[in-house]
C-alpha cells in the first residue's frame, strides 16, 4: 500500500503541475488530449479540408488561385455577421434579425452617398450607428422586459424588412458607386504591401508568444514547453505565407488583364478575428459574456450587470451585422429591398454553430465564426463550378452542411463518451 | 441537369472543333415563375446543344449574393459570353462591371440592368406584359362598373412594380372601375396571397368584380378563396406566364387570362445572339432600350409577350412551351378537346 | 463582543407567490463573531441569506449594515457594502475554469488587459491553504470538478477578498475531514480579525465548536437567538425541530421575543 | 414562542393540504397566484384579446361572422405546425426544416392524388408517412450522431426545397381538386352536427371533471373545491356555444349563396389539441418528454432512453408538420414549389413562443400552439383588412408580434422578481 | 455475514481524458450489509458510483452481480438488476413536481393513462417516513423546493422500489438532524431487510454508526477494505487523508491487498 502516496505531490498544491515539459511530452499529451475528445477547432478545419478535397476533385478550377480570391471575398460578409452572432449566441440568445439589420444599415449607408451626398467615412459610421442602434433596442427589450430574443428579433426581422422597403421603395435598390466601399471586395492591397504585412504580423506575434512563454515561466504558472511555442509560430508563419503568395499571383483568367494581391476584406476579417478573440479571451468584458452565458444567475452573484451585459452584446453583433451589410453592399455594388433577407441569417448562425459555437450559451469563440463562415461560403463556391440544376444544388447544399457537421459531431460525440 | 455536354471544364481552348469559348446563363430563381427551370433551362441547353458550343447553366435561387459567386464562378470557368436575368438591376450591373473588367462579354437577358454594362438586351417587353394584363381584365370585365383588387407580386422585385403600373396605365383610365384593394404578396408567397386576398375580399364584403392577379401562381391562390365563397368563375383574375395551373384555370373558366412570354422564344433569341458573340460576330438586333440610370441606348432584341384566354389556349401548346400531356390531365382532358387541344 | 452589530434585519418578510417563508425575522451580525444560523431543511435559512445578499428582495423589513439602514437592490450593492457570500447552490460557471470563477466579476487587469499571471498565482495560494490535494490544475474547467472540489472553488472564492461579512450557507456539507478542518478554522480565523461571519449548518458539533451566537429558525419565525455558551446542544436540537424547548430558559433569548 | 407550533400540521405529513376549501378561498387564492405571477395561458390569451380590441376598433368587418371564420382557416395550418413544433421545443431542439417537410409532404399527397389517382386518404397517409421518414432520418442524425439540431434542421430546410423543387417542378405547381381534402378549409360541419358537437364535448368534459374530482376526493388527494370544477364546465360550455352559434349563422357576403356553420378544419384542430394535451400531461410518454427537456442527464439516469424519445419526438413533429402542409394545401388548393418556405417556420415557432414555450426546453403545452397560431393569424388577418402598403404591413406585424409578446414578458417577469 | 456479494467490481480503471481517475479499484457489496465507502474530496468515490450505476463507461475491470459476470450500458440496465442509487448532484428534473420526479422513469399507470391518485398517495407516504414537515405541497414543483427537501425527494425517490442494491452518494450531507436520523434509519433497516446497501459519507459518526465494512479510497487506488469493528475512527481519518495509517493491522484489511 506503499506505492499509493507516491500519487500525491505533498510539497505543493494539489497535483497542479506547472513545470515546462519535452516537446515529445507535449505532443504526446496533445494526442491524449485528441484522443480524449478534446479536439478544439480540430474537427471543423477537418470538415473544411474534406470540402476543399471533394471540390477540388470534383472541379480542378477549385483551387485556382482566382478561385481562392473569390472565396474569400464571398466569405467576408457571413463570417463578419456570424462573428457578431457568435457573440449574441455566447448568451444563448439569438438574433434573426441579424440580416436585414444589416441590409437597412447597408441602405442607409447607401442611401447618404447617393442621396446626401457624404463622404465614405460617414456613410459607414452612418450604416454602423443604425445597427447599433437598432441592436440597443433589441437588447433592451430582450434584458428589460425580458421578452425571449427569438420573438424581439423575428418582431425586428420583419418591422426592418419594413423600414428597408420604406427607405429605398417597393423593388427597388441604392447604387454604391463610391470607390472605397467598392474597393472592400474588388480591390487587392498591393503586393509588396502583402508581404509586408505578412512578415509584420508574424513577426509580432512571435514576439507576444515568447514575451507570454518568458513571463509564465518566471512566474511558475502552467506554461507549454518552449518548443511548442515555436511550431505555433512556425505554423502560422507557413499559413500566412503561403496564403499571401497564392494571393500575390496573377490569377486573371484573361491574358492582357492584371489581377493580383490580398482582396482588402481579407485583413479585415483579420483585424477583427485578433479584435473579437482578444476581447473574448483578453478582457473582463469577454469573460463577463461567457460567465452570462454559461450560468446567468451565477454570474448575477458575481456582481455583473447582467442585464448591460447583454444590451451591449445585442449592441455589437448589430454593429457587426451594420459592417457585413457594408461588405455585401461592396459586393453587391448596390443594397437591395431584399437585402439580408432570404437565409442570410440562417447561413449565419449555421456557421457559428459548425464552427463549434453551442446555440446554449457560454461556449463560442471568434474563430468559430471564421471557419464555419468558409464551410458555408466554399459549398456556395464549389458547387457554383459545378453547373447542375437548381434543386440538385439545394439537395447538395443540405447535404455537405450536414457533412461537415458531422465531422464536428461525431468528434465530440467521442469526447461526451470519455465524461468531458 | 445539362452538365453533360458542358465538355468538362478541362476543355479549355484545346479540342472545339466549331466554337471556341463558352457561354454562362445565370438564371434569378426558382420562385418568381417555374419558367426558369422547366421551360428556359430546357431549351436553352437545347440550343447551345444544337451548335456545338460549351455552356453552364446555373440559378440563383433569388439570392442576389449567390449570383455574384455563380457569376465569379463562371468567369473563372473560362466563360467567354455571359448572360444573367438580374436579381435587380445594380447586383446586376457590379456582375457585368467585374465580367467587364475580365474580358468577358455580357447580355441582359429577360430583365434589363439598369446602369449596366450588358452588350445586348433581350427580353419580352415588360411593361408590355402589366398593360396587356389590364386590357385583358377590361375585355373580360366587359362594359360595366366593376369593384377592382390588385394582387401584385413582390414588394422586392422590381419587375412586380412594373407590371403593376402598367395594368393600373390601361384600368386607371377606365372611370367604371373602382380599386377597393391593392396589396402586394411578399416573395411572391402563394401561401401568404391566400391570407391576403380572403382579406382584401371580407373587407369589400365579397363585392369584388376582377381581380388583377400578377402572376398564375397568386391566380390560383385567389381563386381557391373565389371558389370558397362560390365566386370562382364569376369572378374574372388574371395571370402570367401561361403555367399548366393558369392555363388549367382558364379552360376550367375560374381565369380570365394569362401571358405567354415564350420561353423558348426567347430562349432561342439567346441562344442565337450569346453563339453568335462567341463567334465574334454582331448579334442583329431590334432596336434599342434606354437605359435611363446608365445614360446609354442599349441593342435590343425585344420580343412580344402574347396574352392567352380560352379562345386561345392552344397557342401555347402549338408554340411548344407546353406538352399537351401535361395540360390535359385527369378532368382537364375533356376541356381541352372542347379547346381544339388533343 | 461588540456592541453595535454590523450588519442586522429586522422583521423581515419574504414570500414566494403564495408561500410566506420568512415571517419578520430578525438577524444580527457582529463583527469579530461567529453567529450559527440553524434550522431545520426548509425553515427559511438559504431564503434568508439570499435576502441579506441581495439575490432575493425582500417584501417588508429593515436592513442595517454599520448602524446605517441601507436599500440593498442586487448582489453589487451587497459586495460593494463588504458581504461575501458563499451560496448553498455554489453558483459557479461551468464553463469556467477555477481561476475564472474565483476572479469573477473582479478581476485584476494590467490596463484593459487580464492580469491571469497574477489571478493565476493568488488562486493557487487560497486554494493550497484549504488543502485541496486532488484538484490537477487551476485551469481545469469547474464542470470536472467533484462535489467537494467545487464547494472549494465556492470557499475559496470568498476567501479572496477582504470584507467586512462572510455568510456561509452549509459550506463544509460536501467536505472531507480535513478540508472540513480547514475551513473552520478559516471561520475562526476570520472572525478573529474582526469580519462577522453567519455559518449555516447541520452540523451541530462544528456550530458548538466555532460559534459565539447561535440563531435558530423554526418555520421562517426565529426561535431563539441565544449565546452559544447559554444552550446545550439537545436544547437547540428541541427548538430545530419544534420551534421551542421545554427546558430552555427564555431569559437567554433576550431577542427571541424582540 | 408558543405560537410557532400552531403553523405545523404535525398530524399529516408536512404541510400539505388535501381538503377542500370553498369556492371564495379557491377565486381568493388564484387571485393571490396570479397576483404572484403564475398565470398559465392568461397573458398570453390578453394578448390576443388586446388584438382584438384593437383590430375590431381598426375595421368593423373584423368581429364579423365571416371574418372569425377566415381566421379559423388561416391559422389551421401554422397551429398544426406549431403544435408539432412544441414537442421539438419541449426536448431543447429546434426544427427548422418543419414548414418545408409540410411542403414535401403537401407534394406527395398532391402527386398521388393527381398523378396516380390514389384516393384522398391514401394520399394523405402518404403524405404523413413521408413526414414521419423526414422526422425519422432528422431524428436518427441528431440524437445518434449527435450533430445540433440546428444544422441538421437547416440542412433539411435547404435539401427538402431541393426535393420540392424536383417533385413538382415541371409545372410549377399541383393542383388539389379532391373534394374531402379542399373541404377541410373550404367546407363546413352542417348546422346541426354542429350544435350536437357542441353539447357532446360538453357533456363529456363535465362527466371526466366531476368524476376525477371524485375519486381525488375519495382518496384524499389534493383538489379544488366543487364550485370550481363547476365554474370550468360552464366557461367551457359558454366558449363552445358561442362559437357555435356564430359559425352557425350565415356569413356569405354575397346574397343567394349560403356558407354556414363550423369550418372542418376547426374540428380537427380541436381534436388535436385534446389529443397532444393528453399525450403530454396523462401519459408517460408525455411526461418522458418533459423531463428529456427539463433535465436530459437526470431523465437518463431515471433509465428513459433519451434517444428513442428524441427520435419519436422529431417524427412525431414531422408528421404534424405533414399534416400542417396539407391543410396548407387544402386552403391554398394546389402545392406550390414555395409552399413551407419563406417564413412560415419561423412564423409557427413564434407562435409557440408567444403562447408561452420555451426555447430552451422543459416548458411548453399543446394548448401553447393555439394561442400563439392564433395571435400570429390574426395579426396577418387584421392587417389584411387595412390595407396598407407592404411596408406597413412588415413593420406593424413586427409591431404588434411585439406587443403581444411584451404582454407575456412583462407578466412573467412579475413572477421572476417574486422568486418564481 | 453472507459469503457471496450480490455486487463485486473488479480491477476497475476510469479515466477522464488524460484524467486517470480510477486506478484498479475493488468494490464489493455484501446482501444485508451496509458499506462505507469514504475518501477525501475528489478520491473518486462518486465516479466509482457512476460506473456501477451505468452512467460512465468503464474502461478496464469487471462487474460481477449476484455472483455472474454482466455488463451494464447504462442507468437502465442497473436498474433492471435492482441495483437503486441517490446520486450526490441528485438529476432531478426541476421543470417537474415532486411526484413526477419520484415515479420518473417507473410511471404507474392505468393501462395507457397514468394513475396519478396511486402515485401521489404512495409519494406522501414515503415522504412522511422521511421526516419531511415544511414541502408545502407534493404537487410542488422542484425547483422551489430547499437543498434539504430536493435531498429528500432524491432519497424517497430510491426507497420507493424494491431493490436489491442502493448506493447512497452522500445522502445525508444537506439534512438537517431529524431528516438525517430517518436516513440513517432507513439506511439500517434496508440492509437487515437483506438489500445491500453502500453509503458514501464524510461524517464518519455516521458511518461507523450504521456501517458493517468500510472501504477507503484515495486519489483514485482503494487504501483499505475492513470491517468496521476491526478499525477505529482515527485511522479511518489517516487512511482517508493519507493513504495508509501507520497503527493499522494490514491483517484487517485482507481484501485491501487483493
Ligand atoms: N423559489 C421558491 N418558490 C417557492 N417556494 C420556495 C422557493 N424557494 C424556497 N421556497 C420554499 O421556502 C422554504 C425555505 O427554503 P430555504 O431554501 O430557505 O430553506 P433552508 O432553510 O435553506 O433549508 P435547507 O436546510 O434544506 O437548505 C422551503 O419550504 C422552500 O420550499
Ligand atoms: N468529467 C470529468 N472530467 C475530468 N475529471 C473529472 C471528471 N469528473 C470527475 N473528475 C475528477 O475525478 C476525481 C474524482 O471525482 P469524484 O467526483 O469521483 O470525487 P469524490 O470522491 O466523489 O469527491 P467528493 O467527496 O468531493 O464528492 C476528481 O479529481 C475530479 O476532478
Ligand atoms: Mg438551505
Ligand atoms: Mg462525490
Amino acid at each position: 500500500m506503499t506505492d499509493i502516496t507516491t500519487d500525491a505531490d505533498e510539497a505543493g498544491f494539489a497535483n497542479d503541475r506547472t513545470q515546462s515539459n519535452t516537446f515529445g511530452e507535449a505532443v504526446r499529451s496533445y494526442v491524449n488530449r485528441v484522443r480524449g475528445g478534446d479536439m478544439g477547432a480540430l474537427p471543423a478545419v477537418a470538415g473544411l479540408l474534406v470540402l476543399f478535397i471533394v471540390f477540388g476533385l470534383a472541379n480542378d478550377r477549385f483551387l485556382s488561385a482566382l478561385n481562392m480570391a473569390n472565396l474569400i471575398t464571398q466569405a467576408g460578409a457571413i463570417i463578419v455577421l456570424a462573428m457578431g452572432l457568435v457573440l449574441v449566441l455566447l448568451l444563448g440568445d439569438i438574433d434573426l434579425s441579424a440580416g436585414v439589420t444589416g441590409g437597412a444599415s447597408a441602405s442607409v449607408m447607401g442611401l447618404l452617398i447617393a442621396k446626401h451626398d457624404m463622404p465614405w467615412g460617414v456613410a459607414v459610421l452612418g450604416a454602423i450607428v443604425t445597427g447599433a442602434v437598432i441592436g440597443l433596442v433589441i437588447g433592451v427589450l430582450v434584458s428589460k422586459l425580458g421578452i425571449p430574443s427569438f420573438v424581439v428579433t423575428l418582431a425586428f426581422f420583419l418591422g426592418l424588412q419594413g423600414l428597408i422597403l420604406k427607405l429605398i421603395g417597393d423593388g427597388g435598390s441604392v447604387r454604391v458607386d463610391q470607390e472605397v466601399i467598392k474597393g472592400i471586395t474588388k480591390n487587392n492591397v498591393p503586393v509588396m504591401w502583402g508581404w509586408i504585412f505578412a512578415v509584420v504580423i508574424i513577426a509580432v506575434f512571435a514576439l507576444l508568444s515568447l514575451r507570454s512563454h518568458r513571463v509564465k515561466v518566471s512566474k511558475g504558472l502552467q506554461h507549454q514547453p518552449i518548443a511548442v511555442v515555436f511550431a505555433q509560430i512556425g505554423a502560422v508563419a507557413v499559413i500566412l505565407l503561403v496564403v499571401t503568395y497564392v494571393l500575390n499571383l496573377n490569377r486573371a483568367p484573361n491574358p492582357g488583364f492584371v489581377i493580383e494581391g490580398i482582396p482588402y476584406v481579407l485583413p479585415l476579417v483579420i483585424a477583427l478575428l485578433i479584435f473579437w478573440t482578444f476581447i473574448l479571451s483578453r478582457t473582463s468584458y469577454g469573460r463577463h459574456v461567457y460567465a452570462v452565458g454559461g450560468n446567468p444567475e451565477a454570474a448575477r452573484r458575481a456582481g455583473i450587470n447582467v442585464d448591460r451585459i447583454r444590451v451591449s452584446v445585442f449592441v455589437l453583433a448589430s454593429s457587426m451585422a451594420a459592417l457585413s451589410g457594408v461588405i455585401a453592399a461592396s459586393n453587391l455594388g448596390k443594397v437591395s429591398t431584399s437585402s439580408g433577407g432570404s437565409n442570410t441569417l440562417l447561413y449565419a448562425v449555421g456557421a457559428a454553430v459548425i464552427g463549434g459555437t453551442s446555440l446554449f450559451g457560454g461556449k463560442g469563440k471568434a474563430r468559430d465564426a471564421v471557419i464555419g463562415g468558409l464551410v458555408i461560403a466554399t459549398i456556395a463556391n464549389g458547387l457554383g463550378l459545378l453547373d447542375q440544376a437548381a434543386y440538385i444544388n439545394f439537395i447538395v447544399t443540405g447535404g455537405v452542411l450536414l457533412l461537415a457537421a458531422s465531422v464536428d459531431a461525431i468528434s465530440r460525440r467521442r469526447r461526451s463518451a470519455s465524461g468531458l | 441537369g445539362g452538365s453533360d455536354s458542358s465538355g468538362g471544364s478541362d476543355g479549355g481552348n484545346g479540342g472545339g472543333d466549331k466554337v471556341e469559348g463558352k457561354i454562362g446563363v445565370i438564371l434569378p430563381d426558382t420562385k418568381s415563375s417555374v419558367r426558369w427551370e422547366s421551360a428556359d433551362k430546357p431549351a436553352l441547353e437545347a440550343a447551345f446543344k444544337a451548335a456545338g458550343v460549351k455552356y453552364d447553366v446555373q440559378n440563383a435561387e433569388g439570392d442576389a449574393d449567390k449570383m455574384q459567386t455563380i457569376a465569379d464562378g463562371m468567369i473563372t470557368d473560362g466563360v467567354t459570353v455571359l448572360a444573367i436575368v438580374n436579381l435587380d438591376s445594380d447586383s446586376g450591373a457590379a456582375i457585368e462591371e467585374k465580367a467587364k473588367s475580365q474580358g468577358v462579354k455580357t447580355i441582359d437577358y429577360d430583365r434589363l440592368t439598369l446602369g449596366g454594362s450588358a452588350d445586348v438586351y433581350i427580353s419580352y417587353d415588360n411593361s408590355k406584359v402589366g398593360a396587356l394584363q389590364g386590357e385583358g381584365l377590361e375585355k373580360c370585365l366587359g362594359d360595366k362598373d366593376a369593384n377592382i383588387v390588385y394582387l401584385n407580386g413582390s414588394p422586392t422585385d422590381n419587375n412586380a412594380t412594373l407590371f403593376s403600373q402598367g395594368a393600373h396605365s390601361i384600368l386607371d383610365k377606365n372611370a367604371k372601375y373602382k380599386k377597393v384593394g391593392e396589396q402586394a404578396v411578399p416573395d411572391w408567397d402563394n401561401e401568404q396571397a391566400v391570407t391576403i386576398f380572403e382579406q382584401l375580399y371580407t373587407k369589400a364584403d365579397g363585392k369584388i368584380d376582377g381581380v388583377y392577379a400578377a402572376n398564375d401562381g397568386l391566380a390560383g391562390a385567389v381563386i381557391s378563396i373565389l371558389d370558397k365563397n362560390g365566386q370562382a368563375g364569376k369572378v374574372p383574375v388574371t395571370g402570367q406566364d401561361a403555367t399548366v395551373e393558369g392555363l388549367q384555370n382558364i379552360l376550367k373558366g375560374d381565369q380570365c387570362m394569362t401571358i405567354q412570354k415564350s420561353a423558348t422564344g426567347q430562349a432561342k433569341a439567346l441562344a442565337e445572339t450569346a453563339i453568335a458573340m462567341v463567334k465574334g460576330d454582331k448579334p442583329e438586333t431590334t432596336g434599342t432600350v434606354e437605359d435611363e440610370t446608365g445614360k446609354r441606348e442599349v441593342p435590343a432584341i425585344l420580343l412580344d409577350p402574347v396574352s392567352i384566354t380560352k379562345d386561345n389556349v392552344k397557342a401555347v401548346i402549338d408554340s411548344g412551351d407546353m406538352k399537351a400531356s401535361d395540360l390535359c390531365t385527369g378532368d382537364f382532358a375533356q376541356l381541352c378537346t372542347d379547346a381544339g387541344i388533343s | 463582543m461588540s456592541t453595535t452589530p454590523i450588519l442586522e434585519m429586522r422583521g423581515i418578510n419574504k414570500s414566494f407567490g403564495v408561500a410566506h417563508v420568512l415571517h419578520d425575522v430578525d438577524l444580527t451580525i457582529y463583527p469579530g463573531q461567529v453567529t450559527a444560523l440553524v434550522g431545520d431543511n426548509g425553515a427559511g435559512k438559504s431564503t434568508l441569506v439570499k435576502a441579506v445578499a441581495g439575490i432575493y428582495p425582500i417584501d417588508t423589513g429593515e436592513y442595517r449594515f454599520d448602524d446605517k439602514p441601507v436599500t440593498v437592490h442586487g448582489p453589487k450593492d451587497a459586495s460593494a457594502l463588504g458581504i461575501e457570500v458563499v451560496y448553498q447552490d455554489l453558483a459557479l460557471c461551468e464553463n469556467l475554469d477555477i481561476v475564472e470563477n474565483m476572479f469573477l466579476g473582479r478581476e485584476i487587469k494590467n490596463g484593459p488587459v487580464l492580469n491571469e499571471t497574477e489571478m493565476e498565482s493568488k488562486a493557487r495560494e487560497v486554494l493550497k491553504s484549504l488543502s485541496v490535494r486532488t484538484v490537477k490544475s487551476v485551469r481545469q474547467s469547474v464542470s470536472s470538478l467533484s462535489g467537494g472540489q467545487r464547494q472549494t472553488v465556492a470557499i475559496a472564492k470568498s476567501a479572496l477578498w477582504n470584507s467586512k461579512v462572510v455568510l456561509l450557507d452549509e459550506p463544509t456539507a460536501a467536505l472531507g475531514v480535513a478540508q472540513t478542518r480547514q475551513v473552520l478554522d478559516l471561520v475562526r480565523r476570520l472572525a478573529d480579525s474582526g469580519v462577522g461571519v453567519l455559518l449555516i449548518s447541520h452540523n451541530l458539533t462544528d456550530v458548538f465548536e466555532v460559534a459565539d451566537r447561535i440563531t435558530a429558525l423554526y418555520l421562517g419565525r426565529v426561535a431563539a437567538d441565544v449565546a452559544t455558551k447559554d444552550v446545550t446542544s439537545r436544547q437547540v436540537v428541541e427548538l430545530i425541530t419544534t420551534g421551542t424547548s421545554t427546558d430552555f430558559d427564555g431569559a437567554a433569548a433576550p431577542s427571541a421575543t424582540a
